[in-house]
């Protein structure tokens, strides 16, 4: 094989992989085609590696393979073992990883060919070829700050939707300063190494300084966001891997990489604006808004309730029985409570007493778009029971019973009543033209908005107080009961 | 003739294309599925994470390059995986 | 590195996908004046023939240039004029 | 300004062109911004052209205004003066050109740097920059055969449009072998140019072949498609336009006309399946299929009527009198008789007498899309009157008074009810469910699709026999009178 046809071959791979991502990212976007798309992406993955390998020839295999052993294993385990409900965090460390890489690919680089010969000179001059020295060297930079910062961001969002550290928007004085500084900072090393610097002992300290500067950029930008827009902040970190990506396809003249890492890069920009969108937010205010941040988690927060009716699950269990159709309104708190299953069980008796179940699915409940589909999805819950928000609003005035399991926000009247409500304007499901409204939670405790909800005064309200699993399951019981009575 | 920085840019700007358009309405139930499937794509690196690991020597870039490999292949398996058993469920579900 | 027609090949795919994903949905209204437009853009041609009328002698390649030069103006002026004319006309409805 | 910032420059500005082109043909989808898309476009083209100019330098300028002044002339003449109602030739006509101008390119090329240095050999050869030869000669080839198609094809397109030809479908026999052998023959003559032969008389020779069979090809690919699919074949040919557009980018290695082109070619290509679907034909169907073959034009045309009511002018204006809500159907017979103006006027006066006043669009009325409102647009109806297919369906049921204004197809109940009709399962409106159905055209003669039209014979329907914009005239003329009594 000719260099030449080697060459050719390799490339036509490289753009038959591209257009592989492009089909397969579209088919993403379809809920029919969703699964189809991503196996034509991971196929497009695979294409690309077998190009490559073919374009390295015989080499060295045992740094590859060693890599891919290490990373394929662990991640494949990571994959096949995390629970449904933790994909957000797993989500988040993987993009991590993906970011990191593209940093050290680029370090790689400078040390393979400045560091390692011991090549005097800036790194525009030395890695000039074709006229475009100054380019790499401006790309290197970026490929290590976004992909730095993607790494460490991604981890403190890991650790805070896992809560191992507290999710709490974590606000340090002065820390716009600080920021700006640390991209000043960052952009003085990259250009003294790109432009200034001709000994190989300086580039080395000013790589390492670069990258130490960067890992603490992306801790700095996430710790002051609050847990609950970690979805976003994932999301918007994806795109910067992909950027990341696409500058190391630059610092590589490598087409493919500038293909994908753009894509991913713009998609996920939409993406999270689609994101906000939803929950009502701009993007400025997620990123350095601290919103949240006097989120006083449960009990008390938001405001003095008056008029408030519980009532226990025997009562509640009671009225179920005469109800014809029921909707169940899933929040963050059933995700909290693990309660899934327990709420599938209650469906399907209710279900076999001739009841229309339904489940009304808001873009944002729980803590990560689609949390609530996923998680149901788990518990075998049908499809078409799943009703989307604008769907289900007209069907509520019909509704007998809607039962609200650690939803809080979602269905507070206040967004659509209250012009000073922190939520005003957000698209709310409207429980409260429910016949009875059932509101499972562990206390008067406010949602991630930290505000008082006036649901839960209104006269057809009752609050069924205790862990959103325990309440399904001893209504269940009770329902058995009684209806083993009836028979 | 342009160079390849010149080449460069335009395929940049043709793809940022690509990526807006094709994302338009997207079903919040995919809001997770798709940003995890777009995660794994961006572990595309791993092609630039190849070409930095390829003598034998355990030199300091070929070190680089071994753990950039790993962290990409993370990436990409993970990413892909986690993926499909998200997407699994949904479609499980339409088949019954 | 890649040569100039490995190079078009990658624009020409890219430019295809951005070609089909900005049109989705067009109103009856619009077909019209979009197939007008799209034809005014396909007048591009006229750069090409730009570079083939450079020369002061009335030879046969000049000559071909010069026609083409007239021929790409028509359709460029021409369609886009005619576009706007059409479309002025729904405009100016829509502001009274 | 040094070589090397001249085409770092030269290639942004086509850069900027390119994405203009974007911008504007994405702004071109949406009513609101398509003005604002267009301009954009042509500010696109300016950059563009602006660009070039730069780029040649100081030069000989002679041929270049001569074909810029007398191009632009004759294009701007022909967009102010061209009647609304003769747009859709214009548009024909002009893509035409852009073809041409493909072609021309691609055979100047080959003047200039193989016939008239007097080189020998092979195209592929003698055009080798960067070891591209090959496909530079495959390009030359694709140019001068898809933009010479265009230029004919078009050519074809305006002459069945303008009536000039026969917009009957010219069917002759074994055609489509002849097309096919045609074909095979540019591929001959392509790959012996570009391959082969070493001589430049013999390459001049092959390019006029190639030139002329091309053209040749054009005329019979259109001359078999009937004069109504004209839209879709100058949709589609707007298409080839851009091919051969991105061919010659290709030839000239200008990434620009690569994109453009690319563009509009796949960009027109979804545009000529959308109005296929509006029609519900299949494009293969139209470009092979010789439908409207067997149109039999006005009179007699598609079965018996028995059971038809016909009435005058005078008894439809007391009929109209009556309504409340009057809904116009426009069709082909309005921009045959030239009734916008006619149409307008009635309405007014039914307007000054508090009659609600609606236009029904078909997506396909009249042979171009748009063609109604284009039309009505003409004599200032206003935009908000012109209700679309999906909207006014449901309305039709709560009109007292449909009149339909020369359309056929567009309004016959076959389409639904009658699974052998040629029509059956486009969407038509339903005008039958109006109270009183006037239509208004020359005689039982059918439409379009050659088909008897059952609507004629129903029991609401009346029949007012004449040229769409005498009989509207009448209908003003004796409203008004009685009007007049009334006061
Ligand atoms: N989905 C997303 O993409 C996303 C992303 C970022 C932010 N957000 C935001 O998150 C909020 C989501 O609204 P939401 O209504 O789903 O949740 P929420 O408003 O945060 O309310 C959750 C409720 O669940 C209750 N809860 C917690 N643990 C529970 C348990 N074990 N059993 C029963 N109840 C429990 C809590 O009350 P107690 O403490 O009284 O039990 C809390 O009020 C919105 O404000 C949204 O903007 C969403
Ligand atoms: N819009 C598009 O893009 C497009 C493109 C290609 C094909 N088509 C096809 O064209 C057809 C359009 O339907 P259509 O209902 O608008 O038109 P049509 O079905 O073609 O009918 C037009 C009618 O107008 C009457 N007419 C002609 N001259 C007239 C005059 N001076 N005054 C009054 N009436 C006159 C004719 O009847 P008399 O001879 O009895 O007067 C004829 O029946 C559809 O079949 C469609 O598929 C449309």
């Amino acid at each position: 094989m000719t260099a030449e046809l080697k060459t050719l071959i390799v490339n036509i791979a490289y753009l038959l992989s591209a257009v592989m991502f492009i089909f397969g990212l579209k088919r993403l976007t379809k809920v029919r085609t969703a699964r189809r798309g991503n196996a034509i992406a991971a196929l497009a993955m695979f294409v690309a590696i077998a190009a490559t390998l073919v374009d390295l020839g015989f080499i060295d295999y045992r740094w590859i393979l060693i890599g891919i052993a290490v990373g394929g294993a662990i991640g494949a385990v990571a994959a096949i073992r995390v629970p449904m409900t933790s994909m957000p965090e797993l989500v988040a460390v993987f993009n991590g990883f993906g970011g990191g890489a593209s940093t050290l690919v680029a370090v790689s680089v400078v040390w393979l060919d400045v560091i390692e010969p011991g090549k005097q000179g800036t790194l525009a001059a030395i890695l000039n070829k074709d006229g475009s020295g100054g380019a790499v060297a401006i790309t290197i930079a970026l490929s290590v700050l976004i992909g730095a910062v993607t790494l460490t961001g991604s981890i403190v969002a890991y650790l805070k939707l896992a809560e191992k550290i507290s999710g709490k928007p974590t606000l340090l004085p002065g820390r716009h300063a600080i920021n700006a500084l640390l991209v000043l900072a960052c952009l003085g090393v990259s250009v003294y190494v790109g432009f200034i610097t001709q000994t190989p002992a300086e580039a080395e300290v000013c790589m390492l300084v670069l990258c130490g500067l960067s890992l603490v950029l992306g801790v700095l930008l996430v710790i002051p966001i609050g847990g609950a827009d970690m979805p976003v902040v994932i999301s918007l970190l994806n795109s910067y891997s992909g950027v990341a990506a696409s500058a190391t396809g630059f610092v590589l003249n490598n087409n493919l990489l500038i293909i994908s890492g753009a894509m991913v890069g713009a998609s996920g920009l939409i993406l999270t604006k689609i994101m906000c969108v939803a929950m009502n937010r701009s993007l400025a205010n997620v990123v350095f808004g601290g919103f949240g941040a006097d989120d006083s988690g449960g009990g008390g927060g938001g405001g003095e309730y008056v008029n408030v009716t519980s009532c226990g699950a025997e009562e509640a269990a009671m009225m179920l029985e005469d109800a014809r159709s029921v909707v169940f309104v899933p929040g963050y708190g059933l995700a909290v409570a693990q309660a899934q299953h327990a709420v599938r069980e209650l469906a399907n008796l209710l279900e076999s007493k001739g009841v229309t179940v339904k489940y009304a699915i808001h873009p944002v409940a729980g803590r990560m778009p689609g949390h609530m589909n996923v998680l149901l999805a788990e518990a075998d819950v049908p499809y078409e029971q799943l009703v989307e928000m604008d769907d289900i609003n007209p069907e509520f005035k019909d509704t007998d019973v809607a039962i609200v399991l650690g939803a809080n926000d979602v269905v507070n009247p206040a967004a659509q009543t209250d012009k000073t409500s922190p939520i005003y304007g957000m698209p709310v499901l409207e429980v409260f033209n429910a016949r009875t409204v059932f509101v499972v939670k562990r206390s008067l405790g406010a949602g991630f908005a930290g505000i008082k909800n006036e649901l839960f005064e209104r006269d057809n309200t009752m609050m069924l107080f205790g862990d959103a699993k325990k309440v399904l399951q001893s209504l269940t019981s009770e329902l058995k009961e009684s209806f083993a009575h009836a028979a | 003739m342009m160079g390849p920085l010149l080449i460069g840019i335009y395929v940049l700007v043709l793809s940022i294309f690509v990526g807006f358009e094709i994302i338009t309405k997207v079903p919040p139930t995919l809001h997770t599925p798709l940003m995890s499937g777009a995660n794994a794509i961006s572990g595309i690196t791993i092609v630039g994470a190849l070409y930095a690991a390829k003598t034998a020597e355990p030199s300091v870039s070929n070190i680089l390059g071994c753990v950039a490999i790993a962290f990409a292949t993370i990436n990409v398996i993970g990413g892909f995986l986690v993926t499909d058993r998200m997407l699994g469920m949904f479609g499980g579900k339409k088949n019954k």
